[in-house]
């Protein structure tokens, strides 16, 4: 097991252990770049994925994208961030400075602080912590915060409105999220993202389907992103709890946002698509990386796909979707997966894993049909004649407005 | 080396903190704050005696995760209460809230 | 000073000092952000502990979830005259004294324990602490009726906040 | 696996470093000239009128509840479903219940209507 970040590791705990300093301080040492080398590395593909997404983008609405700054555009998004650094930076009236300037650091350290636990390889790993899933739990919540200071400190009625919606949003739809993260920990006994990677000789997808489409209809909910954008919903509330944010500041935010759907869809490849797992990953470790990125641009590909193929939904379609429907049927799927584990105790791999896959399908066969008496109410409810507004000229509409 | 006085006389203070936050502020969630000061302090003590008295024995974090739903309730129910009463008397300042003072 | 210590130290006078915010700032949405940096000063303390399962929950729940309802409910409830007055009452003093009073004896009582210096003691080795605490929550000869009893209680807190809560429609 | 946690408090202190250099480099190069007009706060084109602090609907607080309470369960399941090898089917079925009886919770408050954006 010979990988060359561990071997680098290796030489440079050696060579600062011969200058005389203790093994802490060279942990820590290790640490610090360790940290800095790989956010580095995610900065750099964030600032990549400009490109990417504007690209994809164009070719989803049949247009070319950014094409002048050099060869297919591939330096727009340094031209971009040079265009952001350079601008003015705009402080509304009456926000409360200290506040205001945090909010976009902590938005963009808190998707950070996720690569923290994401497995590259089978030795690679910023910290194989063994509440990793957790972690990313909590982390989020401190993306959660940013929003709320950022929409608390702008002094502004939009951005408080945006802010208050979107962390209805993001909280409402943790819940499932956090229901469906459970069936992969269950499966694997384990929260270290390690141990759950190891235990995919079939990948979840396979074994758990239903949870992971939990996981991915939830994530992009967290994210903000279309069909869920009801956030920064342009035609009603301007644009969202970023509205008063300008230059770098505003950048930091599209960053963060930007790179959280890559670390999701990272973090979901992880979860149920095998993470690093792929041919000859176990002689050739650095292999690794190059799978699970593959992976996750996969994942990243599907949620742009669904970002600009769907309109916006209404917010209290949005909300009674998570509350009424996807938070049911992930405790109803968690339940089903705890008995079923348990009662297949010692059977094969494969009758395991066709028992749990014919099970998921029989919740979906079940929610389809349960979906289809709903759908028909819900026709025939809208389809009726209902009390239309009509304008207030008559005397009796003034009277019912006195009441 | 850190020994279990360094955790006691922390949680100590964060407690005598808190109760000051109740004792002392006249908003209610300010006192409900004062409050949850005061149950992470008794946290840190349930983990601390857990730690250094007993770690092979897991009753000290069963309590404490206990704690953890409890407050959780409190919070829940508490602010519940005092958005129930600033609908009905316009305030949640606790020395305005008297009507059982007549 | 071991480097342990001077983590700790740094992380007290943190946490204290956010809580001492607290109780005195006066704007409560900022006083909810104090409380967010002291539960997160505490959530270090449960991880000094070794109990880092309490570290992330610490974050999940406080942070992610009561501070942002304690935000909101300031939000709800919220009058800007009421910002203008003083933000503690007449007897605050008295209220200063009892607690330095009351810290002043348990650091005394403290001190008079002989378990009072006690180090830290080797964690059992190998021993994932979830995988014990997850086996005893549910375990028949364990804490399962207090499992239940929360889950209950849980449910009791959701009916009645609701119900509280609930705005009905005249 | 304490290095492992020493790394993530490493990543901790130096992660907010890097958006705050970003935010840095403006503050050095770019202009900076602040007037009345500038800093006015913008809302679609007319001039803010009245507080920033409006009222908000109970709802919102409401939702944050429901999240609360299903919150605090992962505290009871994660370690449930990470011990779930050494579970017999009656320690399943334990934490099946009390899935149960949070669910009667939000059946309860979905009769109730309060699952309702209105």
């Amino acid at each position: 097991m010979s990988d060359p970040v561990n071997s680098i590791a290796e030489w440079l705990r050696m060579i600062l252990s011969s200058w005389g300093l203790s093994e802490g301080l060279i942990t820590v040492i290790l640490g610090v770049l360790g940290v800095v080398i790989l956010a580095s590395f995610v900065l750099i593909v964030d600032i990549m994925l400009v490109w990417i997404e504007r690209k994809i983008v164009a070719r989803f609405q049949d247009r070319f994208g950014p094409n002048r700054v050099g060869p297919y555009g591939v330096l727009q998004p340094i031209a971009d961030v040079i265009k952001l650094l350079i601008k003015e930076d705009i402080m509304p009236n009456g926000a409360d400075k200290f506040i205001f300037n945090i909010a976009p650091i902590i938005a963009l350290a808190a998707v950070l602080l996720l690569w923290a636990v994401v497995p590259l390889a089978p030795t690679i790993i910023g910290a194989d912590i063994n509440v990793a899933v957790l972690y990313v739990v909590a982390i989020g919540s401190l993306g959660t915060l940013a929003i709320i200071m950022a929409g608390w400190a702008s002094n502004n009625k939009y951005a408080l409105l945006g802010a208050f919606r979107t962390v209805a949003l993001l909280i409402a739809y943790e819940v499932p999220m956090i229901i469906a993260l459970l069936v992969p920990v269950l499966l694997a006994r384990s929260m270290g993202m390690q141990t759950i990677v190891a235990a995919q000789s079939t990948w979840y997808i396979f074994v758990v389907p239903l949870a992971a489409v939990i996981l991915f209809i939830s994530s992009i909910a967290e994210l903000g992103r279309t069909p869920f954008d009801i956030s920064e919903a342009e035609s009603e509330i301007v644009a969202g709890f970023h509205i008063e944010y300008t230059g770098m500041k505003f950048g930091l935010f599209y960053a963060g946002e930007l790179l959280h759907a890559l670390t999701v869809s990272a973090l979901i490849s992880t979860l149920f698509l095998g993470g690093w797992r792929g041919p000859f990953v176990d002689q050739v470790p650095i292999l690794g990386p190059v799978y699970l990125f593959i992976k996750s641009f996969f994942v990243y590909y599907l949620i742009m796909w669904i970002r600009y193929s769907f309109p916006r939904v209404r917010i209290d379609q949005m909300l009674g979707f998570n509350w009424k429907f996807l938070t049911p049927l992930a405790l109803c799927l968690l339940i089903v997966v705890a008995i079923l584990d348990k009662l297949l105790v010692g059977t094969s791999q494969a009758v395991y894993v066709l028992v749990m896959l014919g099970a998921n399908l029989m919740i979906v066969w079940a929610t389809v049909l349960i979906l289809r008496k709903y759908a028909r109410v819900e026709r025939k409810r809208i389809g009726e004649e209902r009390p239309v507004a009509v304008p207030p000229d008559t005397e009796s509409s003034e009277l019912v407005g006195q009441e | 080396m850190i020994s279990l006085s360094y955790f006691l006389v922390f949680a100590a203070a964060l407690f005598c903190i808190g109760l000051y936050g109740v004792l002392a502020r006249k908003n209610a969630i300010a006192i409900l704050m004062g409050i949850e000061l005061m149950l992470n302090a008794v946290i840190i003590n349930l983990l601390a005696f857990w730690r250094f008295r007993s770690p092979e024995m897991i009753a000290g974090q069963v309590f404490a995760v206990i704690v953890f739903a409890v407050a959780a309730a409190e919070v829940a129910v508490g602010l519940a209460l005092f958005i129930s009463i600033y609908r009905r008397r316009n305030t949640i300042a606790a020395d305005e809230i008297d009507l059982l003072k007549w | 000073m071991t480097v342990l210590q001077v983590i700790f130290l740094i992380t007290a006078v943190v946490t204290l000092g956010g809580a001492v915010l607290v109780v005195t700032v006066r704007n409560l949405i900022h006083a909810a952000l104090w409380l967010i940096l002291t539960l997160f000063g505490v959530a270090v303390m449960y991880g000094l502990l070794s109990a880092t399962f309490f570290t992330v929950i610490q974050v999940v729940i406080y942070i992610g979830a009561i501070a942002i309802l304690m935000i909101f409910a300031i939000m709800l409830t919220r009058r800007v005259k009421q910002e203008a007055g003083s933000s503690v009452n007449k007897g605050w003093w008295l209220a200063g004294l009892m607690s330095l009073v009351l810290f002043t004896a348990l650091v005394w009582m403290f001190s008079t324990w002989s378990g009072f210096q006690t180090t830290l003691p080797v964690m059992p080795a190998n021993v994932d602490m979830v995988k014990v605490l997850g086996t005893a929550l549910v375990s028949p000869n364990g804490y399962v009726i207090p499992f239940e009893i929360a889950s209950v209680l849980l449910l009791a807190a959701l009916i009645g906040a609701v119900v509280v809560a609930w705005e009905r429609k005249s | 696996m304490l290095n492992d946690w020493i790394f993530i408090g490493i990543f901790l202190l130096l992660a907010p470093i890097f958006p705050a250099l970003a935010l840095l480099i403006p503050r050095l190069i770019a202009p900076r000239k602040p007037n009345p007009l500038k800093t006015e706060t913008y809302e679609c084109g007319i001039e803010t009128y009245g507080e920033t602090w409006v009222q908000f609907k109970v709802q919102y607080y409401i939702f944050a509840l429901v999240f609360l309470i299903f919150d605090i369960e992962i505290v009871f399941l994660f370690p449930w479903a990470v011990a779930f090898d050494q579970l017999s089917m009656f320690a399943v079925l334990e934490g099946v219940l009390f899935i149960m009886i949070l669910v009667a919770g939000l059946f309860y408050i979905w009769r109730k209507g309060v699952l309702e954006w209105v």
